[in-house]
C-alpha cells in the first residue's frame, strides 16, 4: 500500500477490492467472528450490524488517519479504543432512537463492536499508516466486505431457518423450516462450511 | 517539572480527545434521548392497543408499582399505563412484566380490563425462547387461551381443549417450560400488581 | 529362485478380522430391534430404515467422490449409522426429513472430520439431534403401534397433546408422559402395569427401535457374546442411569413414607426401572454409547464415559427441558471423550520411564 | 529340584496366533547345506561392530577368529570353515541393510556336521571359575541366540551395581513355525543343563527357572528329567508357562514367571533377573567345556511351501537362499521370506543375505497367508475398537502412538511412551483395519532417535 | 439459604445452560486461536476466568455505583472498555514484574484477553440481565470464566485428536473447529430449560 | 496542516454540541466531558507510571519483533498475544507469516529482523541430492509393501538393492515447507527457484543423501551418487551409480575417490575444461550439474546398462 510509484487510482481500487474479497475480514482474516455468528440468524439484523460496523470503521479510520502523526506508541492502542468506543456508543444511540426493533434484536452485540478486531486492526494496519483518502476507501472496502459476508451468511440461514428472506417468504409452502439453522448450531456450521468453500475456491492462491 | 512536561507531551492528545469525545457523546445522547424514551412507550402502547381494542390512548400512571420478583429476592418497579377509551373513560390497564423463561427472561405486555377482573391477554415484548418450541408462546392459539381468562391462579394442564376459556391453560407440546413460564408470570406478577394497585386505590375495590 | 517377493514390517500374519466383519456383527445385533420395529410399525418402519440406510450410503459415496477418495462403503459403517438413525426416529416422520437427517449425520457428523474413525461425535446422534432441534413438531409426533387399536392415533390441532386420560395408548411416548408427570405431579394417573409391560415388549408409542426392550437386550447380548463390544460401557450406562434415576425417586418424601420396592409406582418421579426400559436408553447403552470411534479407549475411560452418559441422560430427563436426554448426553460425552482419554492414559506395564 | 508343570504362568495381553509348529517339530536336527562360500557379517550382535582381523587372500582355519572389537558390548566372529578370504566387502544385513562382511571361500566343500557331544548328568561346573566362564563365552563370540543378539558375556558377568538373583532360561519359543529351541531341548538336553549350570556359576544367580510353554510337553518332560537326574540340580525349576504370544519376550516372561515388571526403558538386571535362551546355554557349554567358538547354529526352515521343513545345523554365514534351496524346491509361489518367525521376524529381500548367530528361523509365507495380512494396501480407517490396547503386553496405547507417528506428532507419540514398545506385533496382528501399527511405532522410534541426535546442535 | 441456592443456580446456569461460547458466541476469536493445545487452552481459560471475574466486578461497581447515579449511561461503553483494558494491562505488568513464573503459565494470555469480546460481552450482559447484587455479579462473572475454560478445554481435546484425522484440506483449521463447536453447541442444547 | 484541520473540525463539533444543547443539557454534557477527561488523564498517568516502574528487561530482538507486530493481541497466530508470538517466532522462524492482521508487511519486517542474525559468510547453501537414479534405473530385490515413508522403508531390509540411493517416498518433500522438493520418477528433485536453503530436507533424509552445498556457481557440478559399493555390486544395483573407477580424479584433483565413491570437493569447485571432461568421460554418467538452470543430465552409456541388464537376467 505504501508503494507510491503506482497510480493513486490503482491504489484506491486495490484497497477497495482487498477488503471485498482478497482480505475479506471474515473469510480471509477470520476477524470479527462474534458478530458474524451472533447476528446472522436473519438478513435484517445482519445488514444493520454491517452498517453499524461501516459507520464505526469509517469514523475511526478518519480520526486515526488524521492524528496518525501525533500518536505516541504506548498510548496508541488506548487512543484507538477510546475513539472506537465513542463512535460505537453514538451508533448504538442512533439505532435505539431510529431503529428500536433492530436495537433490541442486536442487543449487546452493538456495543461489542468495540472489541471487534476488524476495526482496531484496520486502524492499526491501515489508517495509522496512510492518508485520509486511502483510509476512507479501506474502511468502505472492509466494511462492505464485512457486511456482504454477514448478509450472505444470514441469507442462507434465514432461508433455511424460516423459509423467508427479509421476512418475505421465498420457499414453497410445503417447506418445513429448519429451526436449528437459526440457533447457534446453524451459525457455527454454516460459517464453518462457508469458510471451507472459500478455502476451496482459493486453493491455487496458497 | 520535567516529568510533568514529559507527561503532557506524551498524553496531551489522549486527554484532549477524551474530553472532546466526551462532549460528542453527551451531545448525541442529549439529542437522541427523548426519541429513545418515546420509542419504548410507543412500543408498549402499540402492543397494548392490540390487547385493549377500545383504548384510544394510554396514560402513564404517575405512581409506580413495586412488586417482588424471583421469590422475594428483589424488588422491581413497574409502570402502569391506563388505557383510555372513548370519552376519557378507563377501559383497562396495561403494563410490562417479566419472568424467567426457557432460556432467558420473557417480557410480556399484559392487558387487563378496567376492573382488573379479566385478562385481556398478553403480547411478548421480548423473549429468547427456542424457535419452533417455546417460541410458540407468541402464537395466537396459545395466547388466545388467556384472553378473557380470570385474573387469578391459572393452572397449566397438558391436555384439554384450548378453545375453552377458563383458568386451565393447555401447555404447548414439547415446550412445557415456556408455557409454564407464561403462566407463572401471570400467577406471580400480575396478581401482585393487582394487590398493590388495590392497596393504592387505583382500581375499584369491588370485592 | 523366487520372484515377486515382498517385504514389509512384522508381523507378517494377521487375525482374520476386518472392520466390515465388526460392522456386520453390529447389524446382526440390531436385527431384533429392526424386526420389532417392523412388527409394531409395519411398512412404515421398513421404509424409514431403508431410506436412512440408502441416504447415508449415498451421502458417503458422494462425499468420497468429492474428495476423490476410494469408496469407503465397503466397511458398512454408513449402513450401521443409517440403521441406528432410523431406529431413533419416530415412525410417522416424513421421508424427506429422514433423508435430511441422514445427509446431515454422514456429511457433518462424519465426513467433514475425515470419515470413519475420525468423527468426534456419533454420526447417528448428530443427525437425530439435528432433526429433533430443527423439526421439533415432526420429531415428537408418535404413532400407536399397529398391533394396537389404530383408531387411537389422532393428532390434535397445532400439535397440542390431546388424549383420553383413561387410556395410556396415546401418541405420547412413555417418557413424554413421565416428563409431564414430573412437572405436574400427575404421575398417578398416567402409569399402569400395562404401560411398563409395553416398554418391555415394545407395544407402545415411541421411536422405531427404542420401544422394545427385549429385542434390544437380545441384540446387545449377542454383541457381548461375540465380543464386538465390551461390557463396560453398557453396564456403566445402565447402572448409573438406574442410580441417578433412583436417587430423586427414593428421596421424594412426598411419595414415600417408607421404602418401597414395587416395580411400578406412581409419583412425582418415575420408577428407575421404568427409566431403563423406556426411551432410547437401552439402544444407547448397547449400540450407541459403545460406538468405539467416539468412546474412550481405556477401560477406566469407558467407565467414566458410561457413568457420564447415564448421569446426563437422567439429569436431562428429570430436570431438563427435554423429555429424552440420550442423544444430548451421548453428544456431550463424545465431546469430552478426548479429555477422558487424556485423563485415563495407560501407564506402561513397567511403570513410567525414569528420565535420566 | 522342583518341577512345576501345572502352573499357568502368564502375563497380561498377548495373542494366540496359529502355532504351525507341526511342520517342523518332528524333524530332528539335521546337517545343513554344504557351503562353498560363507559371508561372516562383522556386526552380528547389539553393540560395536567388529573390525576384520584378516585381509583379502589370507588363509583361515575353521574356528579362527576373523573379527573382533575392543568395545565392552561386543562379541568376536569366527570362521566356520577352513579356506581363503575372498573379500572383505558389503553384504546384506537384515537390520542394517548393507554391512561389512568377511567372505571366505571354503577349501573343502563339506556339510556341517554336528559334533556328537553329550554332557552327563553329573557335570560339575565347580572346576570353572566365574571369570573363566565369562572369558570363554566372550572368546567364543556367544550372543543371545533367541533373536536379539546381545553379547552373552555382558549379560552373565556379575555386575556389583545390579546383582542378579534369578536366572530364567527361556524355552518358550512362542513364535509360530519355529521349533529349533524345541528340538534343542529334546536332543541336547544335557548340554543345555550343563550350560545352565555354567551360566549360573558365572552370574552368581541363586535361583534358576527354566520356562517352557505348555504346548511343548515333551520338552518339559525331557528338561525336567535331565534336571532331576543332574547332580546339583537343586534350585533349578522347570515351569510350564501359558502358551501365548509373546511369552518368549523377556519382559513378558519375567512378568509371567516372577509376577514382576521390568521398569520401562530398563533391563532385567535392574530387578535382579537374567534371561538366557536355551540355545545360548547350549552354546555356553560348548564354548566353556570344548573351547569351541560359536560358528554354527540350528535354524528352523519352515513354511507351507517348503518341501522339507525342519531344523538344520548350519554354518553361520550360509546364504539364506542356499539354505532354502537345500530344503527342497519351493512348491508354490511364495510371497515373503522372513528371517525369524512371522510375528517379529524381518522380511528379507536379498536371498544372498547370510545367516547370523541370532537368526533362529527362516519362514517362507505364501501369498494366501500374507494376503490375509494385507498390510498397508488394504488399510482402512482406525475405528478405535481398542483391540490393540487389550492385547498390548506392555499396556500401551498402540493406535494412538501409530497415529501420532503417522501425523508426525512425535512429542505426542513420546508422551504415549512409544519407547516402551517391544515391537511384539500383537497390535498389528489383531487390528481389524489392517493398520501397520507396529510398523508405525518402529518408524516413530527411528524418527525420535534421529530427532534426539540432532537436538544438541 | 435461598440466596446461596440462587447463587448456585446462577453459577450452573452461566457455566452450562448459558455458556458464553455456545449460546452467546462470545470469545470466539481466542476460542478458535488458542484451542490448538490443551495446556495453552487451560492457561487461556484460567486467564479469562481471572480477568472476567475482575472486570465483571469492577464494571458492575462502576456501572451501578457511579454511572447510574450520575446519569452518565452514555459513557458506559467507554468506561467499560477503558476499565477492562487498564486493569488487565496493570495486572499483566504487575505479574510480569513480580511473579515471572506465574506470568509464564498464564500471564502471557492476559493482553490477548483485553480484546476478547467475552469480557466486555459479559459486562454488558450483566447490565442487560439486571443483576441484582454485587455477589451475584461476582458469581456470574466467575461462572462465565469457568464456562469458557470448560468450552475451550473440550475443544482443545478434540482438536488434539483432529490433528491426527484426515480432515479435508479446505476444512482444516478454523472451519472444522467451527463445525465442531456447532455440534458441541447442539449437544449443550440438552441443558436448555434446566434452570430458569 | 493536519493539526489545523483537526482544530477546525473540533471547533465545528463544539459548535454543533453547543447549539444542540441549550439550557440544562449543558451541565450534563460538560459533566460527561469532564468525566472522560478525568478517565483519560487517569489512564494516561497510570499507564505511563506503570510502564516505567514495571518495566521488564527482554531480549531486544523480541522487542523489535514485538514493535513490528500490529500489537492487536488478536490471537489469530495461535499464540497468547503478540508478545508470545514474537518470542516464539524468534525461536522458530517456521512460524513466520502466522500474523493474519499484519499480512505480508509484517512478515517482511520480521524476516528482516531475523535475518540480521544469519551471518552471511560465503555463498548460500543449497541442497544437492546425491543420487540421480530414476526408479527404472535401479534394481529391486522385492516389493516394499508398507508405510510410504523413506524412514520406514529404509528400516527394512533391502527391497531396493541400493542401500545408499534415493528411496523416493518423499520424506524430504513432506519436510519442505516451500514446495521446493518433489519426487520425480522415484527420485527427489530440488526446485532451486523455490528453495530457501532451510536444511529441512537434509535433516529429513534417512540416508543422508541430501547435502547442503555452498553454491559458488549458479549450477554446481556433483557426483550424484552416495554408494560405497564396489564397482561390480554398484553396477548390479543401479545403472547410473558411481563405480569408483577414478576416471574423473585423473582429469582434475577437484574429484576425490574414496571407498569406491568419487566426490567433488565443492569448496574448490570451479568450472573448468578438466571438470567438463571428467563429466564427459564418466562411464556411468553420474557426474551431473545441479542448480536452477542445470542442463538435463546425460543418459548413461549403453555398456553399463547392458551389464546391469545382463546381471538382472540371471
Amino acid at each position: 500500500m505504501a508503494d507510491k510509484a503506482r497510480g493513486s487510482s490503482d491504489l484506491y481500487k486495490e484497497t477497495l477490492l482487498a477488503g471485498l474479497w482478497r482480505e475479506n475480514p471474515v473469510f480471509r482474516l477470520l476477524l470479527g467472528m462474534c458478530p458474524t455468528l451472533a447476528v446472522t440468524a436473519a438478513v435484517k439484523p445482519a445488514l444493520t450490524m454491517g452498517c453499524c460496523v461501516i459507520f464505526v470503521l469509517l469514523c475511526s479510520n478518519i480520526i486515526v488517519s488524521l492524528m496518525r502523526n501525533l500518536l505516541k506508541p504506548h498510548l496508541r492502542i488506548l487512543m484507538f479504543t477510546l475513539t472506537i468506543a465513542t463512535f460505537v456508543t453514538i451508533a448504538d444511540l442512533f439505532l435505539r432512537a431510529y431503529f428500536p426493533d433492530m436495537s433490541e434484536t442486536l442487543g449487546p452485540y452493538v456495543p461489542l463492536i468495540i472489541v471487534n478486531c476488524i476495526i482496531i486492526c484496520r486502524a492499526e494496519a491501515c489508517a495509522s499508516k496512510n492518508g485520509l483518502a486511502v483510509s476512507i476507501i479501506d474502511a468502505v472496502g472492509m466494511g462492505v466486505g464485512f457486511t456482504g459476508t454477514l448478509c450472505v451468511l444470514a441469507g442462507v440461514r434465514e432461508v433455511l431457518a424460516t423459509g423467508m428472506i427479509f421476512e418475505v417468504p421465498v420457499m414453497p409452502g410445503a417447506f418445513v423450516p429448519w429451526a436449528a439453522m437459526g440457533m447457534p448450531v446453524g451459525a457455527f456450521i454454516t460459517l464453518g462450511l462457508m469458510l471451507g468453500l472459500v478455502n476451496l475456491t482459493s486453493k491455487g492462491r496458497a | 517539572m520535567d516529568k510533568v512536561r514529559h507527561f503532557v507531551e506524551q498524553s496531551w492528545l489522549l486527554i484532549v480527545s477524551a474530553f472532546f469525545f466526551g462532549l460528542l457523546l453527551a451531545g448525541t445522547d442529549y439529542a437522541l434521548a427523548p426519541t429513545i424514551r418515546q420509542n419504548r412507550i410507543d412500543k408498549l402502547n402499540r402492543l397494548a392497543k392490540g390487547l385493549l381494542a377500545e383504548a384510544e390512548h394510554f396514560i402513564e400512571v404517575e405512581e409506580k408499582i413495586e412488586i417482588e420478583s424471583g421469590k422475594g429476592k428483589s424488588k422491581e418497579e413497574i409502570t402502569i399505563y391506563k388505557a383510555v377509551g372513548e370519552g376519557e373513560q378507563c377501559v383497562g390497564w396495561s403494563f410490562s412484566v417479566g419472568g424467567p423463561g426457557f432460556q432467558g427472561t420473557i417480557y410480556l405486555v399484559v392487558g387487563v380490563d378496567a376492573g382488573f377482573e379479566k385478562l385481556a391477554g398478553y403480547r411478548v415484548l421480548s423473549s429468547t425462547e427456542t424457535p419452533g418450541f417455546g417460541d410458540k408462546i407468541k402464537y395466537d392459539y396459545f395466547r388466545e387461551q388467556f384472553e378473557g381468562a380470570p385474573v387469578g391462579e391459572l393452572k397449566l394442564v397438558s391436555t384439554g381443549k384450548p378453545e375453552k376459556i377458563d383458568s386451565e391453560i393447555v401447555a404447548i407440546s414439547g415446550a412445557t417450560i415456556s408455557s409454564e413460564a407464561v403462566v407463572a408470570i401471570m400467577n406471580d406478577s400480575v396478581l401482585q400488581v393487582k394487590e398493590r394497585m388495590r392497596k393504592k386505590g387505583l382500581i375499584d375495590n369491588g370485592r | 529362485m523366487l520372484k515377486d517377493i515382498t517385504v514389509s514390517f512384522s508381523p507378517h500374519i494377521s487375525k482374520p478380522l476386518s472392520t466390515r466383519s465388526v460392522m456386520v456383527d453390529v447389524i446382526i445385533g440390531l436385527a431384533p430391534a429392526m424386526a420389532a420395529a417392523g412388527y409394531y410399525f409395519r411398512m412404515r418402519a421398513l421404509i424409514l430404515i431403508a431410506t436412512c440406510v440408502i441416504a447415508c450410503a449415498a451421502t458417503e459415496w458422494v462425499c468420497n467422490l468429492i474428495r476423490k477418495k476410494p469408496c469407503s462403503l465397503g466397511d458398512f459403517s454408513a449402513v450401521v449409522t443409517g440403521i441406528i438413525l432410523a431406529l431413533s426416529l419416530p415412525p410417522r416422520l416424513p421421508i424427506w426429513t429422514a433423508v435430511v437427517g441422514s445427509v446431515f449425520c454422514i456429511a457433518i457428523g462424519k465426513m467433514v472430520f475425515g470419515g470413519l474413525g475420525a468423527n468426534i461425535f456419533n454420526p447417528a446422534m448428530v443427525g437425530r439431534t439435528f432433526l429433533a432441534v430443527s423439526f421439533g413438531a415432526l420429531m415428537t409426533t408418535w404413532t400407536v403401534p399397529a398391533t394396537l387399536d389404530a383408531n387411537m392415533s389422532k393428532v390434535a390441532p397445532e400439535n397440542i397433546l390431546v388424549s383420553d386420560r383413561s387410556e395410556f395408548r396415546t401418541q405420547a411416548t412413555p417418557l413424554a408422559w413421565s416428563k409431564m408427570a414430573i412437572k405436574n405431579k400427575l404421575g398417578a394417573d398416567t402409569y399402569s402395569e400395562a404401560n411398563f409391560r409395553g416398554t418391555i415388549t415394545g407395544e407402545v408409542g415411541g421411536c422405531l427401535g427404542e420401544t422394545s426392550a427385549i429385542a434390544l437386550l437380545i441384540g446387545g447380548i449377542y454383541l457381548l457374546i461375540r465380543r464386538t463390544i465390551n461390557f463396560h460401557i453398557p453396564l456403566a450406562v445402565l447402572i448409573s442411569a438406574f442410580i441417578f434415576g433412583a436417587i430423586p425417586y427414593a428421596l421424594d418424601s412426598e411419595i414415600h413414607t417408607e421404602p418401597t420396592f414395587a416395580i411400578l409406582d406412581s409419583g412425582r418421579y418415575v420408577q428407575p426401572f421404568f427409566h431403563l426400559t423406556s426411551g432410547g436408553l437401552l439402544l444407547c447403552a448397547f449400540f450407541i454409547a459403545t460406538d468405539p470411534v467416539t468412546a474412550p479407549l481405556t477401560r477406566r475411560g469407558m467407565w467414566i464415559f458410561g457413568i457420564g452418559v447415564g448421569f446426563l441422560t437422567m439429569l436431562i430427563r428429570i430436570v431438563g427441558g427435554y423429555p429424552e436426554g440420550v442423544m444430548f448426553s451421548i453428544l456431550l460425552m463424545n465431546g469430552v471423550t478426548p479429555l477422558i482419554d487424556r485423563l485415563c492414559k495407560r501407564i506402561p506395564a513397567g511403570g513410567k520411564p525414569v528420565v535420566s | 529340584m522342583e518341577v512345576r508343570v501345572k502352573g499357568r504362568f502368564s502375563f497380561r495381553g498377548g495373542v494366540h496366533p496359529p502355532e504351525k509348529k507341526g511342520l517342523s517339530c518332528e524333524s530332528s536336527i539335521q546337517a545343513g547345506p554344504a557351503v562353498k562360500e560363507v559371508a561372516i557379517l562383522l556386526s552380528q550382535h547389539i553393540g560395536a561392530a567388529c573390525r576384520p582381523l584378516v585381509e583379502k587372500g589370507a588363509e583361515v582355519q575353521a574356528g579362527q577368529k576373523i573379527g573382533d572389537c575392543d568395545a565392552f558390548v561386543s562379541a568376536p566372529v569366527h570362521s566356520p570353515v577352513a579356506g581363503k578370504v575372498k573379500e572383505v566387502g558389503l553384504r546384506s544385513h537384515a537390520v542394517l541393510g548393507r554391512s561389512p562382511a568377511v567372505v571366505i571361500q571354503a577349501e573343502v566343500e563339506a556339510q556341517p556336521t554336528r559334533p556328537s557331544w553329550e554332557v552327563n548328568g553329573d557335570f560339575d561346573e565347580g572346576k570353572y571359575s566365574s571369570e573363566q566362564i565369562c572369558e570363554a563365552v566372550r572368546e567364543a563370540g556367544i550372543v543371545g541366540m533367541g533373536g536379539a543378539g546381545f553379547p552373552t558375556r555382558v549379560k552373565i558377568e556379575p555386575n556389583p551395581r545390579m546383582p542378579k538373583e534369578t536366572m530364567i532360561i527361556n524355552g518358550c519359543e512362542c513364535e509360530p513355525y519355529i521349533t529349533c529351541d524345541y528340538r534343542m531341548m529334546l536332543e541336547r538336553t544335557g548340554q543345555i543343563v550343563a550350560g545352565v549350570k555354567l551360566a549360573r556359576r558365572a552370574s552368581g544367580c541363586s535361583r534358576v527357572i527354566i520356562a517352557i510353554e505348555d504346548n511343548k510337553p515333551a520338552a518339559i518332560e525331557a528338561m525336567s528329567a535331565a534336571v532331576r537326574a543332574s547332580a546339583k540340580g537343586d534350585n533349578i525349576e522347570v515351569v510350564a508357562v501359558k502358551t501365548k504370544y509373546p511369552q518368549g519376550g523377556e519382559r513378558q516372561l519375567i512378568e509371567a514367571v516372577l509376577k514382576k515388571n521390568v521398569p520401562t526403558g530398563g533391563i532385567p538386571p535392574m530387578i535382579g533377573v537374567l534371561v538366557l535362551n536355551v540355545a545360548t546355554t547350549a552354546a555356553i557349554a560348548d564354548a566353556v567345556v570344548n573351547k569351541r567358538p560359536l560358528t554354527h547354529r540350528v535354524v528352523t526352515v519352515s513354511g507351507e511351501v517348503i518341501a522339507r521343513p525342519g531344523n538344520y545345523y548350519v554354518a553361520i554365514g550360509t546364504a539364506v537362499g542356499d539354505l532354502m534351496e537345500f530344503c527342497g524346491p519351493v512348491t508354490q509361489k511364495s510371497a515373503k521370506v522372513v528371517l525369524g518367525g512371522p510375528m517379529m521376524g524381518l522380511a528379507i529381500a536379498d536371498l544372498q543375505m547370510p545367516i547370523t548367530k541370532a537368526s533362529g528361523a527362516i519362514t517362507v509365507l505364501t501369498k494366501g497367508q500374507i494376503g490375509r495380512a494385507k498390510f498397508a494396501r488394504r488399510q482402512t480407517a482406525c475405528i478405535r475398537c481398542g483391540r490393540c490396547l487389550e492385547v498390548c503386553p506392555e499396556n500401551l496405547n498402540p493406535t494412538r502412538i501409530a497415529h501420532a507417528v503417522k501425523s508426525n506428532l512425535l512429542d505426542l507419540a513420546e508422551s504415549y511412551y512409544i519407547n516402551a514398545c517391544t515391537e511384539c506385533g500383537c497390535c498389528s496382528y489383531v487390528c481389524p483395519a489392517n493398520i501397520e501399527v507396529t510398523g508405525y511405532i518402529k518408524t516413530g522410534k527411528i524418527f525420535l532417535a534421529r530427532q534426539k541426535k540432532k537436538m544438541p546442535q | 439459604m435461598d440466596t446461596v441456592n440462587a447463587l448456585i443456580l446462577a453459577f450452573i446456569s452461566i457455566v452450562i445452560v448459558n455458556n458464553l461460547v455456545f449460546t452467546k458466541f462470545l470469545g470466539i476469536c481466542p476460542y478458535l486461536g488458542v484451542s490448538g493445545r490443551i495446556d495453552m487452552a487451560f492457561g487461556m481459560g484460567m486467564a479469562v476466568t481471572f480477568v472476567v471475574t475482575l472486570s465483571g466486578t469492577l464494571t458492575y461497581m462502576i456501572n451501578n455505583w457511579i454511572l447510574m447515579r450520575l446519569g452518565l449511561d452514555v459513557a458506559r461503553y467507554v468506561c467499560f472498555i477503558l476499565v477492562i483494558a487498564g486493569a488487565v494491562q496493570l495486572v499483566e505488568m504487575y505479574i510480569r514484574k513480580f511473579f515471572p513464573s506465574l506470568y509464564e503459565s498464564f500471564g502471557i494470555f492476559l493482553p490477548l484477553i483485553t480484546t476478547n469480546c467475552a469480557i466486555l460481552g459479559l459486562c454488558l450482559f450483566l447490565d442487560l440481565w439486571g443483576v441484582g447484587s454485587l455477589l451475584e455479579a461476582v458469581v456470574l462473572s466467575f461462572g462465565a470464566g469457568v464456562g469458557f475454560t470448560m468450552a475451550i478445554c473440550i475443544m482443545a481435546g478434540i482438536r488434539e485428536n483432529l490433528k491426527m484425522a484426515d480432515v479435508p484440506e479446505c476444512l482444516k483449521g478454523a472451519p472444522i473447529t467451527l463445525i465442531t463447536a456447532g455440534l458441541l453447541a447442539l449437544a449443550f442444547m440438552g441443558f436448555a430449560g434446566m434452570i430458569r | 496542516m493536519i493539526v489545523s484541520y483537526c482544530v477546525s473540525r473540533i471547533a465545528y463539533l463544539l459548535f454543533f454540541v453547543a447549539s444542540a444543547a441549550p439550557g440544562e443539557g449543558v451541565g450534563k454534557i460538560l459533566l460527561a466531558g469532564a468525566m472522560m477527561l478525568g478517565l483519560g488523564t487517569g489512564f494516561a498517568v497510570v499507564l505511563l507510571i506503570a510502564s516505567k516502574k514495571l518495566k521488564v528487561e527482554v531480549d531486544p530482538k523480541i522487542e523489535q519483533i514485538h514493535a513490528a507486530l500490529p500489537n492487536l493481541d488478536c490471537g489469530a497466530c495461535g499464540f497468547a498475544g503478540c508478545g508470545s508470538y514474537a518470542k516464539a517466532v524468534l525461536d522458530d522462524p517456521e512460524l513466520l507469516g502466522k500474523c493474519a492482521p499484519g499480512g505480508s508487511e509484517v512478515l517482511d519486517a520480521i524476516a528482516s529482523i531475523l535475518n540480521l542474525q544469519v551471518s552471511d559468510s560465503g555463498p548460500a547453501k543449497r541442497p544437492i541430492v546425491h543420487c540421480r537414479s530414476r526408479r527404472d534405473q535401479r534394481t529391486f530385490h522385492a516389493e516394499y509393501y508398507g508405510i510410504p515413508s523413506c524412514t520406514a522403508a529404509n528400516a527394512l531390509a533391502n527391497a531396493q538393492a541400493c542401500k545408499f540411493g534415493c528411496l523416493g517416498f518423499g520424506d524430504c518433500t513432506r519436510a519442505c515447507k516451500f514446495d521446493a522438493l518433489h519426487v520425480v520418477e522415484g527420485l527427489a528433485t530440488v526446485d532451486y527457484d523455490k528453495c530457501t536453503g532451510c536444511t529441512a530436507c537434509s535433516k529429513a533424509c534417512p540416508r543422508g543423501l541430501i547435502e547442503m552445498v555452498p553454491f559458488g556457481q549458479e549450477n554446481m557440478m556433483t557426483v550424484a551418487c552416495n554408494s560405497i559399493e564396489t564397482g561390480k555390486a554398484a553396477r548390479s544395483m543401479c545403472k547410473v551409480g558411481c563405480i569408483g573407477c577414478g576416471v574423473c580424479a585423473k582429469q582434475t584433483d577437484q574429484f576425490i575417490v574414496e571407498d569406491n565413491l568419487a566426490r567433488l570437493d565443492y569448496t574448490r569447485y570451479e568450472p573448468s575444461e578438466a571438470a567438463e571432461k571428467a563429466m564427459q568421460k564418466c562411464p556411468t554418467g553420474v557426474i551431473v550439474y545441479r542448480g536452477p538452470t542445470a542442463p538435463e543430465p546425460r543418459q548413461p552409456k549403453e555398456k553399463p546398462a547392458a551389464v546391469a541388464e545382463a546381471k538382472k537376467g540371471d
